[in-house]
């Protein structure tokens, strides 16, 4: 079943993903940048910043365990498979034989997981404070997440991602009301999930109301380098992932290079689009506290229950 | 009349006597053991002899054996031997504690063989006017021992006692001239109409009316003595108020014997009756006798008290699987009834070995039993763990019995026992499990003097022994009496 | 003659039976209690022996005999000693006041009636309606002894009980075999022995012989 | 060794009864049992679980014993799923077998020979219980089972609080016991016939079979910790000694999973499809209940037990969804979710017993269970930290576990629920689904909570510096445990492999065939859905080091240690960090209707100000208290029968007469 064709597509996908990363997310920051008429950094700048993180030398804490060592790394690497489960070209991806959407879930929820340890583990204020709000944000976000998937596979017969991608883009054009719901709740936990306004802001270190940034605070260097990438990975997931369930549309069929060629430009269309609704929307809205916040992302998940309801109310 | 049997009956008596006449000597007490040894041995024999050529009867067939007495029989002798060797060391105690007088042992001793041969000789009379008076006699015999100690609490006791199960006792009587005058108009009149095979052979052409209403006094009677709520209130008293030996006699063995003579009754008044008037009866008691046993004994301080409530309950039990009937749930019933006795006694051998040490029998008084004396504690522990019916005791096995026959052909009933064995279980081993685990504490320490006499454990883990062995195993023998007698009984 | 007015003399000394029972009920002081249990076993005695020479059934003049020597002389006089001895010559205090006893006494007698009617129907004997009267005899002993707050009270309506009995058995049965009017008998003197036994301790104890003092044990 | 696997199971039960007993011969001796006993009863539970694993793919053997009632003597027979069972048992036993070895050092309240009888009788009672084929015979083994854990968890019988855990525990376990035994009293219909044999036989009718399963619910439930009849489990779990904690939650608990499934599947043969839904409903609301309350916990041991009532929760949600299906006759589906819910039993097994045991080895070293005064233990005691990691993982239901493979399968089977033909169940899954999802997210939260603040940070007390790393036999037992959390999780395909006898026996349909390979696991078909453990794991970590070798590569590895950073807060100490409290706190305000809150603030004015909050289970409140004050209500009332006077009890018997003297007529 694992064709060449499939592994160099894999492959491409993957290296695409890693690489654009940081790239929509620089372009989100333009973007905010400009609703903001600030003059905004250049496109490039989150290679820049990373490139000289990886140049800084590493500074550890005294009593910082080898787990915290190895979670930067541990943390890439899930996000990385995360990433190369999601289709973003073509459907013919032979990970998606071995994971389907609740591994995609699990990968991200293991990557969220050994953040918080690493957070815990020197054993400083913010860093155990930052891993409580990010555990909270995720188990309020991690079902909803799953109960979008599920939406969508329960449309698609199939929890398969390459699957539901092939269906929902090839399909004649179908009106599923559920995923309207879907689409909502899917949105408010991207939000949360990135660490987005209005539960999180990326740009603050006022320590009362940030969770991502307080969980690496004590990172540094080449680690923190790591775990940037690593965030702005997860960005591009999701902003894929929503992709696949909603605009799936040009995304080429099987092993067709024409059909990959042609999703490219598709593709970056639709992420720029993306980058600039979430920018718009964070610019539109107001940083909640955090004790909001599960109010919040219980809406989320309680929309994402009512999809499937919906589904299975109506579309059967 | 075959040697054994006469052995059986004379032993105990000619005891009594000797030991009447001995008084309060220093081997009185050996003494008392060793005739109720003889007395068993003599049960054994009677035993083999029936095993070897089936049930009989003696004397112009006055006494009669047959499986269903036989196996009580038995059981009887057993304990009787047991409490005796209990008793042995017990009394010296209370005797050097000053709580008994040289008059008081000798009283005791006598005493308690007479106890037996009464009891042996309801189980083995096949008359049933032979039958009451020697129940009669057995209230007697035990009256003054419940009063041994001459203080208020154990004179109220008797008193009670007494009058209770005498008023009780009389009923009895009315009913079996009841059943008398039904019989003498088939069988004529004579001891003849009062012999139970007789009556058992023409039990179908018995007069209805008049046997239900004999029923009711036979019930109302014995059941008196049975323990039968709302007909108990004599049993904890007495219980708890008279010397321990004579507490797990009466629960062990009394209580079995009185139920045997109810369920002779009942065999015949069946028989005689086309509806299921005295099952239906039986089974209510019981019922009700469990329900409210289990309220009571969640609210007892002295521990004697609290078994004697628990016997209630168990007697209800067996009571009730007597009511329900057919081969299975009679089985089941006899092998409570053998387990009870058995289980019964030995915690009452280990609570009077621990109320000795701990010089009291308020529970809150008493702790840290596994550390004060540990074999005492641990008796007290498995006697309690088998009479809650755990297994793989053999108490268990009998109440597995009843329930599941109980819930298939009386699914009404299956609740109520649910909850009231639930209840029991909470209240008892509630009390009991601070009683034996845990730190001794001070009111328990100061009293644990090294006693006099080292405490006789042999009967306690003698009989928990047997229990265990049948709940895993019974001996194919055994199996065919309670098989036969099961059948008797219907 | 009195073959033929058997009968009814026998009916006529069980409603004297009755009749005592229900004079004991309403009496008050223990020495006429006495006297009437007495009265009550000599009329027994009567109708025991009556039976017997109308009915030629010989082994009741034992019985005649024994109700005599035990219920008319031993036990009358035993329970008179024992008064003087522990001299408690004073009144007996009911729980229930006498009128109402004595009405539900009354109900007791019909309900017995109606429980032996089935039953004396059944009779073969001469005696078929003395039943009844045998079980209201009883039950209002019991009645008796439920009332009294005195030991002495409730051990004559005890031994009236076992009167009642005795009467049943003559009266449906020409009495119960020797043997066991011998057994009961002895159980009876036994149990009278005892609770002579027990009337001096409770009384050594208690200096009285009101069961009142007897309600400590209880469920609290 | 013998004829069948069937006399093997019973030998080596006998064979831990014996050694139990060698226990008894130097009761003192604590060399004698952890040095000798304990690992050679490792060896027998290996030997079961190596007789267990062939036995699965043999037939059914049966077999009688000279023992039991003269009319009864005791069936036994093997099976699948009893072998399944007992595979269980065998393989983590030995695990934990080793471990006891290296624990017992200082005795508790119990001599050492005492614990080691208790502890072997106990491991023999739950064989017994697997192989049992008449009701006689299982409840013996049962209630065995039963009273020897009561001990076991008593061990330490000098703490009061530890004793009326004990008896709670004891009380539930046998009203319980009762509720099982009237079961089978229903199920033989009163022909005195108690072997399984004859029970398969009979066709209960439905009002009958729906009674015999009502009674199993509750029995089974009380023993497996199911909403409302969880209470004692929190209590007792945590008093036992690990070893004990860990057999408990993870063996004891699984015999009620087998004893439910052996009554409803097997036995009554024909469940009606509302039966899964009252399991399914009952098993959600103990998931969801469990780990909410295990998430406001403060005792590292009580965490864990609230978890066991969550895992129980879901395997309780995978047997409702296999009867829903086999009520409406889906073989395959019902096949489906019964794979998934054994596979969850064992992998509840060995994680929740490698997690105990990492406590009991926190606890050997710091003398402390409470989170609040524990902290940083992975730098004193790595090996431990490690293999509570892996626990950690797997508990939480992530890849590459074993944990995540069972939820994997569990929400596949709800996902292919839609087009029952029953409507409300169609709209009820969706939300099941999303309650087991929400669980599974929880039980991350909590297990991070765990983790983070027993090994994680700076010690919170000074003395946690001088806590000393596990021993060697301790070690071997967690290492084993740890291993086979990995094994499992990598080869699920395997393991469906083995269930597959099962399903065929009990829903007459397999997914055996349907794990391709050993690779991959696909439960219809692939295009559905697959998943291929080993390929994840495999990926990630090639990921991981091409990322680590690329970093050293390309840059450099330098790193210096200095003073953490904390955004340059001057002097921090660890009472800065986070607390368990502090952990508990968003869910206690998220659940909030789930607790019975309790708050002490302190007075503005006060010199010491101390604010303490609890969190309570209502149910207690709701029903275990009303019903205590109504049975201490009646037992008032019945005291009016025994006042003292004698004139009373003689008019009780005289109405008694009269009464009965009217009804005879």
């Amino acid at each position: 079943m694992i064709s060449l064709s499939g592994l160099a597509a894999q492959f491409t996908e993957l290296a695409l993903a890693v690489l654009l990363a940081p790239l929509l997310t620089g372009w989100v920051n333009q973007c905010r940048a400009w609703l903001q008429n600030r003059n905004a950094p250049p496109l490039l700048q989150p290679y820049r910043t990373l490139n000289k993180l990886f140049q800084k030398e590493v500074v550890l804490a005294h009593n910082a365990s080898p787990l915290f060592r190895a979670a930067p790394y541990l943390i890439f690497g899930c996000l990385c498979a995360a990433a190369a489960i999601v289709p973003t070209l073509g459907t013919d991806l032979p990970l998606n034989a071995a994971a389907d959407a609740i591994a995609l879930v699990g990968l991200l929820a293991l990557a969220r997981m050994f953040i918080a340890l690493a957070g815990m583990d020197v054993g400083t204020a913010f860093g155990t404070l930052g891993a409580r709000r990010e555990m909270l944000v995720g188990f309020l976000a991690e079902p909803a997440l799953l109960m979008v998937l599920f939406t969508a596979s329960l449309i698609s017969n199939s929890t398969s991602l390459a699957t539901i991608a092939e269906t929902l883009a090839h399909k004649e054009f179908v009106i599923y009301p559920s995923l309207a719901f879907a689409g909502v709740a899917f949105t408010m936990v991207s939000l949360a999930e990135n660490a987005r306004i209005p539960v999180d802001n990326p740009a603050t270190h006022l320590e009362l109301t940030m969770i991502h940034e307080a969980m690496v605070l004590e990172y540094s260097g080449r680690h923190l380098a790591m775990i940037e990438w690593a965030a702005s990975l997860k960005l591009f997931v999701y902003s894929c992932i929503g992709l696949v369930l909603f605009f799936p549309f040009g995304i080429a069929e099987g092993g067709d290079w024409l059909g990959i060629v042609l999703a490219l430009p598709a593709l970056l269309g639709k992420l720029a689009l993306g980058g600039a609704l979430l920018a718009l929307i964070e610019m539109l809205s107001a940083k909640m506290r955090i004790f909001r916040a599960p109010e919040f992302l219980g809406t989320a998940f309680l929309l994402a229950v009512l999809a499937m309801l919906v589904h299975v109310l109506l579309e059967r | 009349m075959p040697a054994e049997m006469l052995l059986l009956l004379a032993s105990p008596l000619a005891g009594g006597l000797a030991l009447a006449l001995m008084g309060h000597r220093r081997l009185a007490a050996e003494v008392n053991a060793a005739f109720s040894a003889f007395t068993f041995a003599a049960a054994a024999a009677l035993v083999t002899r029936v095993v070897a050529d089936g049930p009989f009867e003696a004397l112009q067939r006055q006494f009669f054996v047959d499986s269903l007495n036989v196996f009580l029989v038995a059981l009887t002798a057993f304990v009787a031997m047991t409490t005796a060797l209990f008793s042995t060391p017990y009394m010296r105690v209370e005797r050097e504690h000053g709580r008994v007088t040289d008059g008081g042992m000798r009283l005791y001793h006598s005493m308690y063989q007479m106890f037996t041969f009464t009891m042996l000789l309801v189980l083995t009379t096949n008359n049933l006017g032979i039958m009451w008076v020697a129940m009669e006699a057995a209230t007697l015999t035990t009256v003054l021992l419940v009063a041994l100690y001459r203080t208020h609490a154990s004179l109220e006791a008797a008193w009670k006692y007494f009058i209770l199960c005498g008023v009780g006792i009389a009923q009895a009587l009315f009913g079996t001239i009841l059943v008398y005058f039904a019989a003498e108009k088939i069988l004529g009149a004579g001891t003849g109409a009062l012999l139970w095979t007789e009556l058992d052979t023409v039990k179908g052409q018995l007069e209805p009316a008049v046997m239900s209403i004999a029923f009711v006094f036979l019930l109302v009677g014995y059941g008196t003595k049975v323990g039968l709520v709302p007909l108990h209130n004599w049993l904890p008293d007495a219980h708890a108020e008279g010397p321990t030996p004579v507490s797990a006699v009466l629960s062990g063995l009394l209580l079995n014997v009185a139920l045997y003579a109810l369920i002779r009754f009942k065999v015949i008044t069946d028989g005689a009756l086309e509806r299921p008037f005295a099952s239906g009866l039986m089974m209510g008691f019981g019922l009700l006798s469990v329900a409210v046993a289990a309220l009571f004994l969640s609210r007892q301080r002295d521990i004697k008290r609290m078994f004697a409530y628990s016997s209630i309950e168990h007697m209800g039990l067996i009571t009730f699987a007597f009511g329900l009937g057919g081969p299975v749930a009679s089985f089941a019933g006899l092998l409570h009834m053998t387990m009870h006795s058995l289980t019964k006694s030995a915690i009452f051998f280990a609570v009077g070995h621990a109320t000795q040490k701990a010089g009291t029998q308020i529970m809150a008084d008493i702790r840290g039993l596994i550390r004060l004396s540990p074999t005492v504690g641990w008796g007290l522990t498995l006697g309690t763990v088998a009479i809650l019916g755990l297994p793989p005791f053999g108490v268990f096995a009998s109440e597995f019995l009843i329930l599941t026959q109980a819930i298939a052909r009386a699914p009404w009933a299956a609740p109520i026992l649910l909850v009231s064995l639930g209840i029991s279980f909470a209240a008892i081993f509630g009390k009991v499990q601070p009683m034996v685990f845990g730190e001794p504490q001070l009111p328990g320490l100061r009293h644990v003097s090294r006693l006099p006499h080292r405490p006789a454990l042999l009967p306690v883990f003698a009989h928990l022994l047997l229990v265990l062995m049948f709940g895993l195993y019974m001996p194919p023998y055994l199996a065919g009496w309670y098989r036969q007698a099961a059948l008797l009984i219907g | 003659m009195l073959q033929h007015y058997g009968p009814q003399l026998i009916n006529l000394l069980a409603s004297v039976m009755l009749l005592l029972a229900f004079a004991m009920i309403s009496q008050r002081r223990i020495i006429s209690l006495i006297n009437l249990f007495a009265a009550q076993g000599f009329t027994l005695f009567l109708s025991t022996a009556l039976v017997a020479w109308l009915t030629g059934q010989n082994h009741l003049y034992g019985s005649a005999l024994l109700t005599l020597a035990l219920k008319v002389i031993a036990l009358p006089w035993i329970l008179h000693r024992l008064i003087r001895r522990l001299n408690v010559k004073w009144d007996v205090e009911t729980l229930i006041n006498i009128p109402t006893t004595m009405l539900i006494g009354i109900v007791l007698v019909i309900l017995a009636f109606n429980v032996a009617l089935p039953i004396s129907l059944l009779a073969g004997t001469l005696t078929k309606a003395t039943l009844g009267i045998a079980l209201a005899c009883v039950l209002l002993s019991f009645l008796m002894m439920i009332t009294r707050s005195k030991a002495v009270p409730q051990v004559i309506g005890f031994l009236s009980m076992e009167n009642g009995l005795f009467f049943a058995a003559t009266g449906a049965v020409y009495g119960m075999p020797m043997v066991i009017e011998f057994g009961i008998a002895l159980d009876v003197l036994v149990g009278m022995l005892i609770l002579g036994i027990f009337f001096f301790r409770i009384r050594e104890r208690f200096d009285s012989l009101d069961t009142r003092h007897l309600e400590k044990l209880k469920e609290h | 060794m013998f004829a069948t696997p069937l006399h093997d199971v019973l030998a080596l039960a006998c064979a831990w009864l014996a050694i139990g007993a060698l226990g008894m011969l130097r009761t003192g001796s604590i060399g004698w049992a952890t040095r000798v006993l304990y690992p050679a009863g490792a060896i027998v539970g290996l030997g079961l679980a190596a007789i267990a694993l062939l036995a699965i793919f043999e037939p059914a053997v049966s077999l009688v014993l000279p023992l039991g009632l003269p009319d009864l003597p005791f069936h036994a027979r093997l099976d699948a799923l009893s072998a399944f069972f007992l595979l269980l048992l065998g393989s983590v036993s030995a695990g934990v077998s080793v471990y006891a070895g290296g624990y017992f050092r200082q005795t508790q309240g119990t001599s050492p020979g005492l614990i080691c009888l208790y502890f072997h009788v106990f491991l023999a009672s739950m064989a017994l219980v697997m192989v049992a084929d008449d009701a006689y015979f299982f409840m013996v083994a049962w209630e065995t089972m039963a009273l020897s854990s009561f001990f076991l968890v008593t061990c330490d019988h000098d703490k009061p609080e530890i004793r009326s855990a004990g008896y709670l525990y004891l009380l539930i376990a046998h009203i319980g016991a009762i509720a099982i035994l009237l079961c089978f009293g229903a199920l033989q219909a009163g022909t005195g016939d108690y072997t399984f044999e004859h029970m398969r036989g009979l066709q209960p009718s439905a009002a009958w079979a729906t009674a015999a399963f009502l009674l199993a619910l509750v029995g089974f439930g009380a023993k497996a910790g199911i909403v409302p009849l969880h209470v004692w489990l929190p209590e007792a779990h945590p008093a036992a000694p690990s070893p004990v904690s860990a057999l408990l939650s993870a063996v004891m608990l699984k015999t009620a999973i087998y004893g439910l499934i052996r009554v409803t599947l097997d036995l009554i043969g024909s469940p009606l499809w509302w039966w899964g839904v009252v399991a399914l409903v009952l098993g959600l609301v103990s998931a969801l209940g469990g780990i909410v309350f295990a998430a406001v916990q403060t005792d590292m041991k009580r965490l864990l037990a609230y978890s066991s009532i969550e895992n129980v929760g879901l395997i309780f949600a995978g047997f409702g969804l296999t009867l829903i299906f086999h009520g409406f006759g889906m073989g395959a589906l019902a096949a489906l979710a019964l794979t998934a819910t054994l596979f969850h039993c064992l992998n509840h097994a060995f994680y929740k017993s490698l997690l105990f045991l990492c406590t009991g080895s926190v606890l050997h070293a710091t003398r402390e269970r409470s989170l609040g005064r524990l902290g940083g233990l992975i730098r004193r005691m790595p090996w431990v930290a490690w293999c509570a990691l892996i626990g950690t993982i797997a508990i939480a239901g992530l890849p590459p576990s074993n944990g995540f493979a069972s939820e994997w399968l569990l929400l596949q089977a709800f996902l292919f629920t839609p087009g029952l033909p029953q409507g409300y169940l169609n709209m009820l899954v969706p939300v099941a689904a999303a309650a087991v999802a929400l669980t599974a997210a929880l039980s991350g939260y909590v297990m991070v909570k765990f983790f983070g603040v027993v090994f994680l940070g700076q010690h919170r007390e000074a003395r946690l510096a001088e806590a000393h790393e596990a021993g060697l036999w301790e070690r071997v037992g967690l290492t084993w445990l740890a291993a086979a959390c990995i094994f499992l999780g990598l080869v699920p395909a395997t393991v469906i492999g083995l269930l597959d006898p099962i399903t065929r026996t009990l829903t007459g349909h397999g997914i055996g065939h349907l794990a391709q390979g050993w690779l991959f696991i696909a439960p219809i078909n692939a295009e559905r859905a697959s998943y291929s453990a080993v390929l994840v794991f495999a990926v990630t970590a090639l990921l991981v080091t091409v990322a680590w070798f690329a970093v050293r590569v390309f840059y450099h590895g330098r790193a210096r240690r200095a003073a953490s950073w904390d955004c340059g807060f001057p002097d921090q100490d660890a009472r800065m960090q986070d607390t368990a409290e502090g952990f508990g706190q968003p869910v206690r305000h998220v659940f909030e209707p789930f607790f019975r809150l309790e708050q002490h603030a302190p007075a503005p004015d006060d010199a010491h100000p101390r604010f303490s909050e609890s969190a309570e289970d209502r149910l207690w409140y709701w029903i275990y208290l009303p019903v205590a004050r109504a049975v201490e209500r009646l037992t008032a009332l019945v005291t009016l029968l025994q006042r003292g006077r004698i004139s009373v009890y003689l008019a009780y018997s005289f109405v008694t007469l009269l009464a009965l003297l009217l009804f005879a007529r």
